[in-house]
């Protein structure tokens, strides 16, 4: 932790002037206030402050606030959430609550009964929607959130939470637009999988038909 | 005796205070404009034979109502204009939500200052807590009485107009003790002390800087003082004391001064908000923290008021041949110009320390209003028989006061050398 | 009784007369006060308005940051940081993601390493634009300079939106990485502004450095020998503006530091006014480090494939890392057990460090000095009280 | 006449109240008020300029310099006031009152003079200018010299011996 | 009613006043206080003889006031001075207290 020696003379700003009249950074610094002031009357950079219930500053598509929960097709049938519990885990100030769906025999549903996120502790961090593996939760970029019933109006169940498909793409184009691609891509597999895989039943079906068929063609034969 | 001549007898007794100017302007000229409310009540009172005692009475009362009203008129308007340029030195908008352009937040502020609770704190003295916002309020509006607003609007033609004015400014330092005092705190107390030796010390600069003028104009009356300064050099400079050597030196100590007696930026170290909290207002909420506020308004416009009246002609017209603008007009406007000069002021600069204050004020400005004497006296004697002065006495006046100025410049130089400091840079 | 162990003898009064105990005052500054820069407390004893001793109190904002640390995983402290020093989260960000990162021996691809230096060199214009508006605010200029220093932080909290998503609150590091890559246009906007902000600071310069009242209020205040600093663990600016070149950036550099051309501006008294100055020609220097790193900016990933977002465990061991913040050095201490979670999770926050010697630059000073002194020290009190 | 009759016993009581309250603060405020008050007196019998430079000088002066010292210096022990004052107030009276039965008795024998209701109904400023300034000029001067003295005197007197002073001046 | 009885009745129980103050306070500020007093009942005796006296068109009164209003105010100002001084040394304003020589 030596000083070492100095190698190089500030050259940028001059601190103060060799010899200066008592009150010339004063009057400079009243310069500065007046252009400011003037300025500010027409000057667009000058002046950041935006009349917010008029007119609002735009929000960039990367804007996140409180999450919501994503459902496919047209109804909350389509919720994509598993209710698998990673965000709830993962949540740093614990603010989801997630019960699964079950049916009476006790199996699961893969659904969420109760998805609860209380906003007034949310930090709006966005680790849940970046831990899913679902695509099931995103971050909204909606602020307006103030409410008379501070308990429960801030207080999100499944049924507030749930926006459509449509909404996250109007949300976020491109986001949406590369989750749909790979949802997309991943039901194709799935599909051709399936499809694959009934095929090969088949086709085993058919063989083990023919087998059987050969050899009781065998036995009647023999 | 009746109650009401005990009260004639009473006023009467003061002589000098002559109680409302007696003459009687026309009734409805832009000059005369702000005496028409009083000349209606003398009219008025005239006509249904009210007794004279009566009729002097209520035209005081009347007159002295209203430059009150005026002030506080233009106190409310003060509020917001202040908030509105300090926002836009700083880039910001104001208030704008009440009213167009935010008018009716002076409104507001009201009605949310007088619906506040009043809080006494239990170590205060509730009766000196009492008194103190009434009293900084007081002094403003008894010196706001006499100074000389126009051509035909003096509210109280006072012959010593001036001490009156220095004597009723005194009073606004008890008043700030007791506030200061009387709460029974700590914050209060400081602010309180800071307070006093502040505008002890400052006073002495005003009142020595109003000095030199009132050698050369040979009175004390403010009004005498403004038609001292009547007329143009040249026929188009005009011939107020601040565009004289001495004038112009003792002006900028006087605005200092002043400054500095109505506790502002720089120097509003008694209620330094980032260090002593408010001051002596720190305990006080409700009405009576806005009295403080009203008090320190007004007495800001009586000040500033004062140093139109000695330095910037009152109110003269600053070139010849507007005679057709009412005379107030340019009083206002002076007025106007002074204030946002200290608006500006205070959206600049930070405070100054206590100490670095009164160094200010006992090595700088005292000795130079004190050069000022003198060369006013100079001034005086080497004038032409006419009243001009020659480019002479112009040069020996100035050179006399430019001393202390280098000699200021060479202490500051010296004194600051370690601000001509450099940086070094290590790779 | 005034006993200041760093106070040369020079400086030491020749003889201190017997102060009575009830001729002293003994105000309490905060937590409720306009200067303290939140909810901060000192306990100061005046005589007259000299301060005798001062105390500093604080934990009114105390939030169990560490505590709660060991209680989440990993990746859930790295939004907690964010609120530390909630000026500047994105060092706060990049100093843990380091000391993780160093835990589990993760590599960062090189993109994102220019991302981490792009984002903290802002961080650092936000913090120290903000302190002199603050500084001022302090000397009582009415916040003017910290309108204006507000003006130009709110264009760096635009860009810090359209990349983290949040203004303040960014969340933006990861374990190997950044979370996001750099929208498209980012890199332009960011130049941009680095090639207008010399006009603000200029403007700032004018209206600040030559004005002779902070000029009166800040030197020869609060200054401290080296060697008291030094020992005090004081780190950032306020050991920089004593003269000691001690910058971390330098000294350890971390991350790509050592790509870039960059000076340590050093002051000689270390009072308040090289304080303010020291921060003001970092400034340049971190528009310089910014244009670099800009220029060069390389294309890849933003974040190491390799590393795990979900059910992400760190090896067993220990590791320390530390960075220069905009404030002095911030460290990241972490023990793991092989869990989710960290085992120990300890911050060495500059803040609260540079505020151990505030009643040693106090003493014998004015009343409105400590406030001033309290200023150029900087302090944010999320950090301080964590 | 009426408004003398108004003021002497407000004088009076806020003098009193000087010399009566126990707490120092309160008596200098009262001294204040009386002092005040006194120069009101002054303004009603026409000596406008000495009533408002009475004003200026005691109110804005005296009493605030010595509320100032008040605040500087250590309270007295109030109770331990009170609990003395019958002694001392006993001892005090003994000592007055033949001083105050002197003057009373004076004033009650009439005048050795003959007096004019209005001997001088309004004070000249401008006569008590030239007045000063030239038949007292050796007087003002010395008064001055006074002044002066007094100014540096009163600030070597009060200068804070100690940590202050010793410190760089410029710190 | 010549109105100069009155005063000074007025100036002579000020006087009074005043000096009780003196005799009976300890507080050497509060002694100062009844000086003062008692220089403001010698005032008001000069501006009572200059309005209500016998002498027309004289200015002897208010010129005596004017000097010695000006001394009040060094005297108060040298006075206090002194008492801090004092104050500093024995850390207390209470008169009985200075029984010592010894600084």
């Amino acid at each position: 932790m030596e000083s070492p020696a100095p190698t190089t003379r500030a050259s940028s700003p001059p601190p103060a002037a060799g010899w200066s009249l008592p009150g010339i950074g004063l009057l400079k610094g009243m310069a500065v206030t007046a252009v400011n002031m003037i300025q500010s009357y027409y000057r667009k950079d000058r002046m950041t402050t935006v009349q917010y219930p008029e007119e609002r500053a735009p929000i960039s598509p990367n804007f996140r606030n409180f999450p919501f929960l994503v459902y496919d097709g047209d109804n909350m049938a389509g919720l994509r959430c598993t209710a698998c519990s990673i965000c709830e885990k993962e949540c740093p100030p614990q603010c989801i609550y997630i019960v699964l769906d079950r049916d009476e025999n006790g199996k699961s549903l893969k659904r969420p009964k109760v998805f609860d996120i209380d906003v007034s502790v949310c930090m709006n961090c966005g680790i849940c929607a970046e831990v899913c593996p679902f695509d099931s939760i995103y971050m909204d970029g909606q602020y307006e959130l103030a409410t008379g019933d501070r308990f429960g109006g801030l207080l999100f169940n499944k049924e507030t939470l749930a926006r459509s498909t449509d909404y996250h793409a109007q949300l976020r184009p491109l986001e949406a637009a590369e989750v749909a691609a790979r949802r997309k891509a991943e039901e194709e597999k799935k599909l051709a999988a399936q499809a694959a895989k009934v095929a090969k039943a088949k086709l085993e079906k058919e063989q083990k038909e023919l087998k059987a068929k050969e050899e009781q063609e065998k036995g009647t034969g023999a | 005796m009746r109650v009401p001549a005990l009260i004639a007898l009473v006023l009467g007794s003061f002589p000098s205070l002559g109680l409302a100017a007696t003459d009687k302007p026309p009734l409805l000229t832009g000059e005369s404009l702000p005496r028409l409310p009083q000349r209606l009540v003398e009219m008025a009172l005239e006509a249904l034979k009210a007794p004279d005692w009566l009729v002097s009475l209520a035209s005081f009362a009347t007159a002295a109502g209203t430059v009150v009203a005026v002030f506080l008129s233009a106190f409310a308007l003060l509020s917001l204009i202040e908030r509105k340029t300090l926002a836009r030195a700083q880039n910001r908008l104001g208030p704008n939500r009440a009213g167009i352009f935010g008018i009716l937040q002076p409104v507001a502020d009201g009605i949310k200052m007088l619906t506040k609770e009043d809080i006494v704190p239990t170590k205060a003295e509730w009766f000196l807590h009492l008194v103190a916002p009434v009293m900084i309020v007081i002094p403003s509006i008894l010196a706001l009485g006499v100074i000389p607003y126009g051509r035909e609007w003096l509210p109280v033609p006072l012959e010593l107009g001036l001490v009156f004015f220095f004597a009723t400014g005194t009073m606004t330092e008890v008043a700030v003790f007791i506030a200061g005092w009387a709460s029974g705190s700590k914050f209060p107390m400081l602010g309180a002390m800071r307070a006093i030796s502040q505008m002890i010390s400052y006073e002495l600069p005003l009142i020595i800087s109003a000095l030199s003028v009132v050698m050369l104009s040979g009175t004390l009356s403010l009004a005498d003082i403004v038609a001292a300064q009547s007329g143009y050099h040249l026929g188009f400079i005009p011939a107020w004391n601040i565009l004289t050597p001495w004038g112009f030196v003792a002006g900028i100590i006087f605005l200092i001064a002043a400054n500095a007696e109505s506790n502002r930026c720089p120097f509003d170290l008694p209620e330094g908000e980032s260090e002593i909290v408010a001051g002596h207002m720190t305990e006080y909420s409700g009405f009576k923290y806005a009295l403080f506020f009203m008090g320190e308004y007004l007495g800001l416009f009586a000040i500033s008021g004062l140093g139109i009246t000695l330095f910037l002609g009152g109110w003269q017209a600053p070139l010849p041949g507007l005679g057709f603008v009412p005379s107030w007009f340019w009083f206002f406007g002076k007025l106007a110009a002074i204030i946002f000069f200290f608006l500006w002021v205070r959206t600049t600069f930070p405070r100054v320390r206590v100490d670095q204050l009164m160094r200010f004020a006992w090595l700088c400005l005292i000795p130079i209003a004190l050069l000022t004497l003198p060369v006013a006296a100079l001034w005086h004697f080497t004038a032409n028989p006419d009243g001009s002065n020659g480019v002479l006495s112009w040069l020996l006046c100035s050179a006399i006061l430019a001393v202390p100025f280098i000699i200021i410049t060479v202490i500051f130089n010296r004194r600051l050398a370690p601000s001509l400091r450099t940086y070094h840079y290590a790779e | 009784m005034i006993s200041n162990p760093f106070m040369s003898p020079a400086a030491a009064p020749a003889s201190v007369p017997e102060l009575d105990e009830d001729q002293l005052l003994h105000v309490s500054l905060g937590p409720q006060h306009p200067s303290t820069h939140g909810v901060f407390r000192m306990n100061v004893v005046l005589d007259g308005e000299t301060v005798v001793s001062l105390k500093p109190v604080f934990g009114y904002l105390h939030r169990n940051h560490e505590k709660i640390a060991e209680g989440v995983t990993f990746l859930s402290s790295m939004p907690f940081t964010d609120r530390l020093d909630y000026i500047c989260p994105l060092t706060n960000n990049w100093a843990y993601a380091q000391a993780v990162e160093k835990l589990a021996g993760i590599e960062v691809p090189e993109r994102a390493e220019y991302m981490r230096v792009i984002t903290a060199e802002l961080t650092r214009l936000i913090n120290h634009t903000a302190f002199v508006g603050f500084f001022l605010g302090d000397m009582g200029a009415w916040g003017t300079a910290l309108m204006y220093a507000f003006r130009e932080r709110e264009k760096i909290l635009d860009l810090f939106e359209e990349l983290t998503g949040a203004r303040m609150m960014s969340n933006f590091m990861r374990f190997g990485g950044c979370r996001n890559d750099l929208p498209a246009g980012w890199a332009a906007k960011a130049s941009t502004l680095v090639n207008e902000f010399p006009r603000f600071l200029d403007e700032l310069e004018n209206l600040i450095i030559g004005n002779e009242v902070l000029i009166a209020r800040t030197q020869n205040v609060g200054a401290l020998p080296k060697e008291a600093l030094i020992n005090g663990g004081i780190t950032g600016p306020m050991l920089r503006a004593a003269g000691v070149a001690y910058d971390i950036r330098k000294a350890e550099p971390y991350g790509i530091y050592d790509r870039f051309k960059f000076r340590i501006p050093l002051g000689t008294t270390g009072d308040c006014y090289d304080r303010m100055m020291i921060r003001f020609l970092e400034l340049r220097e971190s528009l310089a480090i910014l244009r670099q790193a800009l220029d060069q900016l390389p294309e890849g990933q933003f974040i190491n494939p390799k590393s795990k977002i979900r059910n992400f465990k760190a090896p067993v061991g220990e590791a320390y890392a530390r960075i220069e913040g905009p404030k002095g050095e911030l460290g990241f201490y972490l023990i793991s057990d092989g869990s989710t979670n960290p085992f120990r999770y300890r911050i060495r926050p500059p803040s609260f460090i540079n505020l151990t010697l505030l009643e040693d630059m106090c003493l014998g000073l004015d009343l409105a000095d400590v406030v001033i002194i309290l200023g150029s020290v900087d302090i944010v009190l999320g950090e301080v009280d964590r | 006449m009426v408004p003398l009759l108004l003021l002497s016993p407000l004088i009076l009581l806020a003098a009193l109240g000087a010399v009566w309250k126990a707490r120092p603060v309160h008596a200098a405020l009262l001294l204040a008020l009386a002092l005040a008050l006194v120069a009101v007196l002054y303004l009603s019998v026409g000596a406008e300029f000495i009533g408002l430079v009475q004003f200026m000088v005691y109110v804005g002066g005296v009493a605030i310099l010595i509320v100032f010292a008040l605040l500087i210096t250590r309270p007295g022990d109030e109770a331990a006031e009170v609990a003395r004052r019958p002694r001392s107030l006993a001892l005090g009276l003994v000592c007055v009152a033949p001083v105050l039965g002197i003057l009373l008795y004076a004033v009650s024998k009439g005048l050795p003079v003959a007096a004019f209701e209005d001997a001088n109904p309004k004070l000249p400023v401008q006569a008590l200018g030239t007045e000063l300034f030239e038949n007292a000029v050796p007087a003002v001067l010395t008064v001055g010299v006074l002044l002066t003295a007094v100014l540096i005197g009163a600030a070597l007197f009060a200068r804070e011996p100690g940590p202050k002073s010793e410190l760089p001046a410029d710190r | 009613m010549n109105p100069l009885p009155l005063l000074l009745t007025l100036s002579s129980l000020l006087f009074a006043l005043g000096l009780l103050a003196v005799l009976t306070r300890r507080n050497a500020i509060l002694i100062l206080v009844g000086i003062e007093l008692m220089l403001n009942a010698a005032n008001i005796n000069f501006i009572a003889f200059w309005r209500y006296g016998s002498v027309e068109f004289d200015l002897t009164g208010p010129l005596f006031v004017m000097f010695s209003i000006a001394i009040a105010a060094a005297e108060a100002a040298v006075g206090l001075a002194i008492i801090l001084m004092v104050f500093r040394h024995t850390r207390s304003t209470d008169l009985n207290r200075l029984d010592s020589l010894h600084g």
